[in-house]
């Protein structure tokens, strides 16, 4: 099963990438999906955790299972809006 | 009506659209780029966002405000890209029948964006460019399904 | 900057006019006419003022709003004559460096100038012309004579 | 000495004018010429008493000792601003 992966702000930079196409093979959630992330991307190490993170648009918690076709955002913390 | 875009923020076009004749009030907020950050000079902010949930999250924010105030017109909207100091990249306009409610409901719309828009901002200044990371989404998260369940397990 | 007068509001030309460059925050509140009043209807309503004294209070009105919170630009401004519904009669708009600071200032001035402003509003609707006549102006004066007494007898 | 006395709204209707020069032979206080007016004009009787009084646009009480030249206007509750 297939995962579209989206990275924003200092994380985007750390991946190097804005978006992934993520293959999974077995059950995983989103937790299992950060730490895969973190260990394949040394320079994402420790920052995945800082995140949000959202499946199709929803913020969820780590326990989240995917599933085929989801796209998961990984959001650090936001700032729009005002000072 | 909300919107998350690079298209120019026009105040005077969000008036016109939250004018409704059953309201005798509008209340508008307006962020706009300062020229510092504590006190660092900043000349530019870039704003990214993630579209298709931020517009989902400003379509939820107007419908709570709606439920909350008897609004007669709502806009939200958020500027993405590159803004200089001056320019405006957020506005929440309502109207309601009288001034309190129109007041309240645009300062929980400021709020709310604050809290929970997926939009990052990137400063310019000297010494370079800096994301600026302020609230976790999962905070902003936490208060709503609390209220619900205190409010009853059925929803 | 204030003005009482019969030339249209435009909402546009307020936020331009307090624009600034230390200030992130923009808030404005117009008041409109609307198409009832507590159930009755309202096609039109004319707006006389005692304009050299409503100058005067605007201007003492922007003057204790700026002593009080840190802000940019201040626009206060009243029309006179006759207004259609959907039409602005008032407009406060301020900034301000922060939004907290531009809300508070923002209420503040059209509390005010709903209490103090020497402006007459005559409702036009079913039945005839109205005067509405609401807010004593001796009350509006007694807390500002009582607060001065208490901060110190030498002003 | 002379005075220019203005009326407003439902007292300007009352008074069949916005704006009276009134002559003051000796001393006379706002509360004096409240008194004044009401019994020359009935149409303003028990009117005058409802309404603020401003001298020189500064709201005053009816204690106020007038001055030659100075600009009375008697103010009804305000109505500006919104619903």
């Amino acid at each position: 099963m297939k995962l579209r992966v989206l990275f924003f702000a200092s994380i985007a930079d750390a991946a190097g990438a804005r978006s992934l196409e993520v293959a999974v093979a077995g059950r995983e959630t989103v937790a299992d999906l950060r730490k895969r992330l973190e260990s394949e991307r040394p320079r994402l190490s420790g920052k995945l955790g800082k995140c949000a993170a959202a499946v199709n648009t929803q913020v969820v918690d780590g326990s989240k299972v995917l599933a085929d076709g989801d796209e998961v955002a990984f959001l650090p913390p936001v700032s729009g809006g005002v000072a | 009506m909300t919107k998350v875009g690079p298209g120019k923020i026009s105040v005077e076009s969000a008036v016109r659209r939250v004018g409704d004749a059953g309201s005798g009030g509008i209340a508008v907020f307006l962020g706009v780029v300062r020229d510092n950050d504590r006190g660092r000079a900043v000349t530019a902010i870039e704003y990214h966002a993630y579209p298709e949930m931020a517009e989902a999250v400003l379509a939820r924010i107007e419908k709570d405000l709606r439920k909350r105030w008897p609004l007669g017109g709502v806009v939200l909207e958020h500027r993405t890209g590159r803004l200089k100091v001056g320019e405006a990249s957020v506005i929440v306009a309502v109207s309601a029948p009288h001034r309190a409610e129109a007041f309240e409901a645009c300062r929980e719309g400021i709020e709310r964006i604050k809290k929970e828009l997926p939009v990052w901002k990137k400063e310019f200044g000297r010494g370079g460019a800096v994301w600026k990371e302020e609230n976790d989404l999962r905070r902003a998260k936490a208060p709503r399904g609390r209220r619900r369940r205190v409010l009853g397990a059925t929803r």
